[in-house]
């Protein structure tokens, strides 16, 4: 492959990781539904994660288990294994935070009868 | 011995303000109705009347503090008399010569009329103590013009005594009146206040009040209190000849320059119809109290 | 040498003099004789050159000038004030009305005949009695308390049953301190 | 030195059985109670010896307790008047509720004023003013009524003063390392010169808090009022004078190593004769007599104020003494409003009248005190304003003397109508039943009257420790040409005799009232209130007479223009506004979690933005 | 040594999830467990504190891999401190909240000492990690059990005030997952002194940025200023004991791992300036907030925060007397806010709507509890002798020897600010001018009883004899400000 183009790709995966973050943050700061702001958030950890292993992502590097590449060192190159062990317990966490939330949304469904936040406001000033 | 003798003064000197106030008194009666184009009652007027007080029954009291208002009231006038030096040499009238402050004559000559508020407050009419108040509000009116006047002289010959600023007026050879102009006005506009002539006689404004604080007081209460106020009319004239005329050497002179001081006061209040208490207190805050603060601003400049 | 009789006339003389020259009348108007009051005591008659001036209360006042009609309503009044003076005190009936009622002799509230309730001492007579008329009767009583006989008040206090049935009978409500001095 | 320790444990071990006694019984509260009080001040004078110090260690400062010639003048204040106002308050608290609430607080407010003037650093002594405050807060609160305003008043404004002491202490403490009142005046002169500004002005603002200063008064009417006045004696008589005291060996003496001190000096003086007329003024205008005395109080503290600060010997003599009368005849005056407010239940003068007869010592003690509030001799209070005004004009500050002057006229206003208020007037019927206070009240009263007029023609009994205590200070070595036991002289060589005055004065009285007596007190009757002169008409039994409402109208429309705003007013506005920009302010949380959420991304926004700049 | 560091975290996590099991055997277990674990970890705390107040740090490595590369728990004597704090206060939120009312049922009480648990061990985990991802794991273990002890109650507002707290808390696992990877980007390691050790290589600009992602990540958590949207709702809307813990043990928690970043991990300067602004916007808006708020529960939550960031602003001084101020401050705000935590939970239990304004008159109803609020708001205002009054003190004295003078200022103006919200609520107490109440008055169980005046009696001490913390304080601000010997124990464990 053309290695400018790999470059672009190499830019692509942040600026895609990147994209997904944001749009999960304006879905968690813009929408008004309960439901969507949890999305968003999941989307934005979603986000985070592909960053995180793009960060940790080595041009041309195999798996970071003793893959066949390692093993008959063709290709010595391998991935930081740290991050993704790190994004393994964020997904983790982000499942359990994303848990919570949707229970703590039909909740606030059942007690309030919307799902709007501009109208869950009883605990103002 | 010395004592002894010195008591015998202080008694002569009482008796001596004694004759001199009753007369002043009879005199302003007098001059007063001559004023107003009539006769008027003879000088001796004034000893008529306190004797006739003296014989007449006094059968009722309203209590302790009423029986001996006006004891309080001698005590005050008879100590500023004492207080006061009659003669500059002291060879006549000895008194018992405290060297005599002026602060402490301030207070001491409040004494008196406070404690005359008690005896009067006692009676239970509410005239005596409405005339009351009147009085100790115009007190607290013209003790302001008064002080300055004081405190200009004091401040001008640090002393506080009153002989040393007859001694401080004697080594100048000039009255005080002539040297602290500013001074002895303020003092003569408070003197107003003091005597409760005319313009400033509400206190005991009698038809309105059923002459105030003495409302309840008849016979020999009123007879004491006349005296006292006679004594201290000889008293407060004394001291102001002492502070501003050079004081005295004997008797003539003494009663001339008092008589004229005396003057003042009443002719001023012949000719000038009676204020309100608010308006006669702020009258002394005026131009009295400018021409105090004019002393004090002189005397601070000297 | 106080009880003894000789000098007691001394001080009674002494003291009758002063009274005799120091007349403190109160000056309760209580009827229209009140406005001859004031050319009395001003330039024009000047009664102050006799010793006669004003007192503002009871307590201090010696003559108690009745000034005309006594209405029922201010003789209780008038009754009170004089008991409050101390002796000695004389009363001046002030014009017709004090002696038989004068020009109200068939009033129905006021009273007649002044005598019957208070001791009066002199009565000046007229209808409006003059300022001289007054004077007049200012120096009567002078000479009365100059010979010790201006004795209305000892009258009252000896004659007191007397005097409170005659009060009482005008005025319905009686309520008043006993008059014990 | 362990004797302090003891002392003080006496006191919180007091104050505490002392609360809890109240279960076994009421007598038993009133005995450990006193024990507590005068076995403490007995054990105070007898083992506590003068300049003896000791130190110790918590929490890494070093604390210094001991009492020199100054605190223990004061201690004389605390514990005298102390103990008198226990034995009242025993006659006082008979028969009302909160009993052991009342006696604790009594009890640690003794201990804290007494703490204050044995800390010989600025640690303790703040732990002990603080003491001092909220046990003397949680005292106004006794009540529990309507006072809950007053109250926070006044915390808030004793917590205005503490911040502000807490504040100079610590800037203090930055410079020279520790919390000795000692070395921090030594080292006051050597300070930069915003701090010798600040410094100084940040003390006053606590212990003008305290001492009733003209802007920071305003709490003082609604406490003095609203606690209980066997306290308010105290409260107004001794606890006051903390501010006093502190002013004294903090104030006074770093400023007096300092020439440029004169401008603070000047400034406190003249703060000090603005609240003696302001106080005066509102005195005057008061109808309830704890009022009146509590704006008297603000008046007095006033003189004291002017008197210490204007920092000449005489100005020193003269506000120390007036500090000690006042503390007599306040203590005095609040006694007997207690006592007649225990007697009738009210302490209006527009309903109590024409006690004279029926509470004589009461009104003996009264007028005693009075009489030397006004300062009229020969009683004590003369010899303070005496010296006051010979230290104003001695020292050149002659429109300040006049203010001054103006004040203590005015005072008489208010001291006749206290008088006249209670005990003068009509005796009405429905005062008929009332009694005498008993011996327990009455007695301290008596005595601190008898002491005031003692104290009038013989002031050196108290001038004697002033001059040491001045001379612990570190002024002028000593003082004793301007006294002699009862003479007093100004700098200018002039003099006061004062027990040949007594000895005239009661003479003259003495004849007088003989003369009116000469025919016989019995040759003249009794006549009642009722009657008077009054046009003739016989006042009914249930005609009130009594001139009371109103009081010194002429006078107060006379001085209006100057009593159009309260201060107080000011403080409200101000609190107020305050509340609505808080309120305005909350409203930041708008109760929208997204809205949260916005503000973490405007905050790193802004960080990020600003990144440069913050780090 | 009768333990080590890592009993902290694996002991209560254990617990935790045996606490249902145990359940079944005996349901009162449920209950005690979580006390004898607690006082076992107490124990520890203690005798460890002790021993590393002697003989220096106690560095553990977790699962053989030494620091540069495995995960190690340093227990020194500033984290050591923290950890006894927490542990004792957990102690007493558990005796506490043992009968809250008479008759809990079994399965809320199971639910509430699970999340617990699991709150003490998220919370001792931050504190005692030294690890950056660690912390972040731990950060969310307590972030998910105070999002279920905040809708412990089943009303509509709990779970408002936890659904905020929840969308608060996972954008701040955002930036701080942003932030440690920067962090691992740059320098390729995790570990918190092998980070200190190599910072100064880093790139200045994402230095700062990964520090702004710290601080705001771990600020939500910490309630500073404008991140603390869900403190007040979270604090007034969970159980009070809950509230006590969010002030005592999570808030303290996630400062110790601000003031970790700040004192030992970064080197940048402006950090501190940067943390008295912050600190300073925290505690003047909080404490203003405060004075206008109808509910005592709500007022309580805003003075923590307040407190929060004077904390903050006392660590920003950077100098030992700073944090010797700062920690002395963090454990008189353990106890005192925690006093005021439970006591308040009685008077609100106690008053219609849990305003203030109905609160007239308690104080006749509830004499010891209402007391002992009153010492606790005597306490956390500063007056003497009471222990508040010391850290405040110190505090000053702090700001004072870095001639803040402005700062000094503006904190006893806010402190006056306290006072007046304070004493309102203590007026209501001892107002007698009640309204007629017939309602049944409920009164504090035994155990909570126990636990108010075991605080009371701390503050009491600690006032009136201050030494007996002031030691461990000393020790405890010598070991944060000491960064090159903390890095040095690290590293050179296994040498």
């Amino acid at each position: 492959m053309d290695n400018a183009l790999f470059d672009l790709l190499d830019y692509a995966v942040y600026g895609t990781a990147i994209l997904v973050m944001l749009i999960g943050i304006y879905g968690a700061l813009a929408k008004k539904s309960l439901l969507k702001i949890v999305i968003g958030l999941s989307v934005s950890d979603s986000g985070l994660n592909m960053l995180i292993v793009a960060i940790g992502y080595l041009k041309g590097g195999t798996a970071p288990i003793f893959s066949p590449g390692y093993l008959d060192g063709t290709n010595k190159l391998m991935v930081d294994p740290v991050p993704q062990a790190l994004v393994l317990t964020a997904i983790v966490i982000g499942f359990g935070v994303t848990a919570v939330a949707l229970a703590l949304v039909i909740r606030l469904y059942r007690h309030h009868g919307t799902l709007n936040i501009d109208e869950i406001k009883n605990l103002k000033w | 011995m010395e004592l002894f003798i010195n008591i015998l003064g202080a008694i002569v000197t009482f008796l001596v303000a004694f004759i001199v106030g009753m007369t002043y008194g009879g005199l302003n009666r007098k001059i007063t109705a001559r004023v107003q184009n009539r006769k008027g009652p003879p000088f001796y007027q004034n000893f008529i009347d306190a004797f006739k007080l003296s014989s007449k029954e006094t059968a009722i009291h309203h209590g302790i503090m009423h029986y001996l208002g006006p004891a309080f009231l001698m005590v005050s006038s008879v100590m500023t008399l004492l207080i006061v030096p009659v003669f500059t040499n002291n060879g006549w009238f000895p008194n018992l010569n405290f060297k005599g402050d002026l602060i402490f004559l301030i207070y001491i000559m409040t004494f008196g009329p406070l404690g005359m508020a008690l005896g009067s407050g006692q009676t239970g009419n509410p005239n005596a103590a409405i005339g009351v108040t009147r009085g100790l509000s115009q007190m607290v009116g013209f003790e302001i013009p008064w002080v300055m006047a004081l405190i200009a002289l004091m401040i001008q010959y640090h002393t506080t005594s009153i002989e040393g600023l007859m001694e401080a007026q004697a080594q100048t050879g000039t009255w005080f009146m002539f040297s602290s102009p500013f001074a002895f006005i303020a003092a003569i506009l408070a003197m107003f206040g003091m005597f409760r002539y005319s313009p400033f006689d509400i206190v005991s404004a009698p038809t309105e009040l059923a002459s105030g604080p003495a409302s309840e007081n008849g016979g020999k209460y009123l007879f004491v209190m006349m005296s006292s106020g006679s004594v201290f009319t000889f008293a407060k004239l004394t001291l102001y000849v002492d502070l501003f005329l050079g004081g005295a050497a004997n008797l003539p002179v003494l009663l001339l320059k008092t008589f004229a001081l005396y003057l003042i006061p009443i002719l001023y209040g012949m000719t000038t119809p009676r204020y309100r208490t608010e308006q006669a207190i702020r009258w002394f805050w005026g131009w009295p109290s400018f021409f105090g603060l004019l002393a004090i601003i002189q005397a601070v400049i000297l | 040498m106080y009880n003894d009789k000789n000098s007691q006339k001394i001080v009674d003389y002494i003291q009758n003099w002063t009274r005799k020259h120091s007349i403190w009348v109160l000056a309760y108007g209580t009827g229209c004789g009140a406005i001859e009051i004031p050319p009395t005591m001003t330039s024009r008659y000047d009664s102050e050159r006799l010793g006669i001036r004003g007192a503002a209360t009871p307590r201090q006042a010696d003559v108690l000038l009745i000034t005309g009609y006594l209405t029922v309503k201010t003789l209780k009044r008038v009754i009170r004030v004089y008991e409050q003076m101390q002796d000695p005190k004389y009363v001046i009936g002030f014009g017709s009305c004090t002696i038989n009622g004068g020009m109200y002799f068939d009033s129905y509230n006021t009273i007649k005949v002044l005598d019957k309730y208070l001791p009066v001492d002199v009565y000046i007579n007229g209808c409006m009695p003059r300022p001289e008329a007054v004077i007049q009767g200012f120096v009567k009583l002078q000479k009365r308390i100059g010979e010790g006989r201006a004795t209305g008040a000892k009258h009252y206090k000896e004659n007191l049953e007397w005097y409170r049935a005659n009060q009482k009978k005008i005025i319905p409500n009686w309520v008043m301190p006993e008059y014990n001095w | 030195m362990a004797t302090l320790y003891l002392i003080f444990i006496i006191f919180l071990g007091g104050a505490i059985l002392t609360y809890y006694a109240g279960k076994l019984g009421s007598v038993l509260q009133d005995i450990i109670f006193l024990a507590t009080i005068l076995g403490a001040t007995s054990l105070f004078y007898a083992g506590v010896h003068i300049n003896d110090f000791m130190s110790f260690n918590p929490g890494g400062i070093t604390l210094t307790w001991g009492i020199n010639y100054f605190g223990w003048l004061f201690s004389l204040i605390v514990l005298g008047l102390g103990s008198l106002a226990a034995v009242y308050s025993v006659g006082y608290m008979k028969g009302k509720k909160r009993r052991g609430y009342f006696y604790f607080n009594f009890i640690l407010s003794i201990m804290a004023m007494l703490g204050i003037l044995v800390s010989q650093d600025l640690i303790s002594f703040f732990i002990f003013w603080e003491i001092m405050t909220w046990s003397s807060y949680l005292m106004v609160i006794y009540n529990g009524k309507d006072d809950q305003k007053l109250g926070l008043k006044y915390f808030i404004f004793s917590a205005i003063g503490a911040y502000a002491m807490l504040m100079a202490i610590v800037m203090v403490h930055s410079v020279t390392n520790t919390f000795l009142i000692g070395n921090m005046i030594e080292a006051y002169p050597q300070m930069s010169l915003s701090w010798q500004i600040w410094i100084p002005i940040l003390f006053l603002t606590a212990f003008g808090v305290k001492a009733a200063m003209m802007p920071l008064h305003v709490w003082a009417p609604g406490a003095y009022s609203s606690s209980p006045m066997a306290y308010t004696s105290v409260f107004s008589g001794a606890l006051s004078k903390m501010g006093i005291y502190g002013m004294v060996i903090i104030l006074v003496t770093m400023i007096s190593h300092l020439p440029q001190g004169i401008w603070f000096r000047e400034t406190l003086a003249w703060l000090g004769g603005l609240t003696a007329a302001l106080g005066t003024l509102w005195a005057i205008k008061q109808d309830d007599a704890k009022k009146l005395l509590a704006y008297s109080s603000i008046a007095q503290l006033g003189y004291i104020i002017t008197g210490v600060a204007i920092g000449t010997e005489l100005g020193l003599l003269a506000g120390l003494f007036l500090a000690v009368m006042h503390a007599l005849f306040k203590g005095t005056l609040f006694m007997v409003v207690g006592a007649i407010e225990k007697q009738t239940g009210t302490t209006n003068f527009t309903e109590v009248t024409g006690l004279i007869r029926k509470m004589p010592w009461t009104f003996f003690s009264a007028l005693l005190a009075i009489i030397a509030l006004a300062g009229i001799p020969p009683l004590g209070g003369f010899v303070g304003k005496w010296m006051l005004y010979e230290a104003l004009i001695t020292s050149n500050h002659y429109l300040l003397v006049i203010l001054i002057f103006f004040a203590s006229t005015a005072a008489f206003l208010y001291c006749y109508k206290f008088l006249f208020g209670f005990f003068m007037g009509q005796e009405e019927k429905e005062w008929e039943h009332v009694k005498e206070a008993p011996a327990t009240m009455v007695v301290p009263m008596v005595l601190m009257a008898l002491f005031m007029a003692v104290l009038g023609s013989w002031p050196g009994i108290i001038l004697n420790p002033i001059n040491n205590g001045l001379v612990d200070l570190g002024f002028v070595s000593t003082y004793k040409h301007l006294w002699d036991t009862s003479i007093l002289f100004n700098s200018w060589g002039n003099q006061v005799v004062l027990k040949p005055l007594l000895y005239s004065v009661v003479a003259i009285f003495v004849f007088f009232a003989i003369v009116l007596i000469w025919k016989g007190f019995k040759g003249t009757r009794y006549v009642s209130t009722k009657d008077i002169s009054s046009s003739g008409e016989v006042p009914g039994e249930n005609e009130n007479l009594t001139f009371s409402l109103g009081f010194a109208q002429p006078f107060l429309r006379a001085v209006g223009p100057v009593m159009k705003r309260q201060i107080d007013r000011y403080y409200t506005e101000f609190a107020d506004g305050l509340e609505s920009f808080f309120e305005f302010l909350r409203r930041i949380y708008t109760g929208n979690g997204q809205t949260y959420a916005i503000y973490v991304f405007v905050f790193v926004v802004i960080v990020l933005l600003f990144k440069d700049v913050l780090f | 040594m009768v333990g080590t560091p890592v009993l902290f975290i694996a002991i209560p996590l254990l617990a935790a999830f045996l606490i249902p099991l145990l359940g079944m055997i005996w349901k009162e277990l449920v209950r005690i467990v979580p006390g004898l674990v607690l006082i076992y970890l107490l124990i520890l705390a203690v005798n460890l504190l002790d021993h590393v107040m002697v003989h220096g740090p106690i560095i553990e490595i977790i699962a053989g891999w030494a620091p540069p590369i495995g995960i190690n728990l340093v227990f020194s004597a500033f984290s050591g401190f923290l950890v006894t704090i927490m542990i004792f206060l957990g102690l007493l939120i558990w005796l506490y909240s043992y009968r809250f009312k008479k008759n809990v049922g079994y399965e809320p009480a199971k639910k509430y000492f699970l999340l617990l648990m699991m709150l003490i061990t998220g919370s001792v985990g931050i504190v005692l990690t030294g690890d950056i991802f660690n912390m972040f794991v731990f950060i969310e273990i307590t972030g998910i059990s105070a999002y279920g002890l905040t809708a412990f109650y089943t009303g509509r507002d709990s779970a408002e005030a936890s659904f905020k707290y929840l969308m608060l808390g996972s954008i701040a696992s955002t930036f701080l997952l942003l932030a440690i990877m920067i962090i691992y980007s740059q320098l390729g390691t995790l570990n918190m002194a092998d980070i200190a050790n190599r910072i100064h290589t880093m790139n200045p600009t994402y230095k700062i940025i990964s520090l702004i992602f710290f601080i705001t990540a771990l600020g939500i958590e910490a309630e500073i200023f404008p991140l603390n949207g869900w403190a007040p709702d979270a604090y007034s809307e969970a159980p009070g004991p809950v509230g006590a813990a969010f002030a005592g043990i999570v808030v303290k928690a996630s400062v110790y791992a601000i003031i970790r970043y700040i004192f030992t991990i970064f080197d940048v300067d402006g950090a501190f300036n940067f943390l008295i602004i912050i600190g300073m916007l925290t505690l003047i808006i909080a404490e203003m907030a405060a004075i206008r708020q109808e509910k005592l529960k709500r007022m309580l939550a805003y003075s923590s925060i307040g407190q929060m960031g004077l904390v903050l602003v006392a660590f920003g001084f950077g100098t030992e007397e700073g944090v010797y101020a700062a920690l002395f401050l963090m454990l008189n705000h353990a106890i005192i806010k925690s006093l005021l935590f439970f006591s308040g939970s009685y008077l609100v239990y106690n008053s219609k709507d849990k305003l203030i304004a109905e609160m007239n008159g308690l104080g006749k109803k509830l004499p010891i509890t209402s007391f002992l609020f009153a010492l606790g708001a005597f306490a956390i205002i500063g007056l003497p002798p009471f222990a508040g009054f010391w850290s405040k003190l110190s505090v000053l004295t702090a700001a004072a020897d870095k001639n803040m003078i402005f700062i000094m200022s503006l904190i006893l103006f806010v402190s006056l600010i306290e006072l007046v919200y304070y004493l309102r609520v203590v007026n209501r107490l001892y107002n007698s001018k009640e309204k007629a109440s017939s309602i049944e008055v409920k009164k504090p169980t035994a155990n909570a009883l126990i636990t108010m005046l075991v605080l009371g009696g701390l503050i009491l001490l600690i006032g009136f004899y201050p030494d007996v913390v002031t030691g461990v304080l000393h020790k405890a601000s010598a070991a944060l400000m000491d960064k090159s010997q903390y890095i040095h124990n690290v590293l050179s464990i296994n040498q």
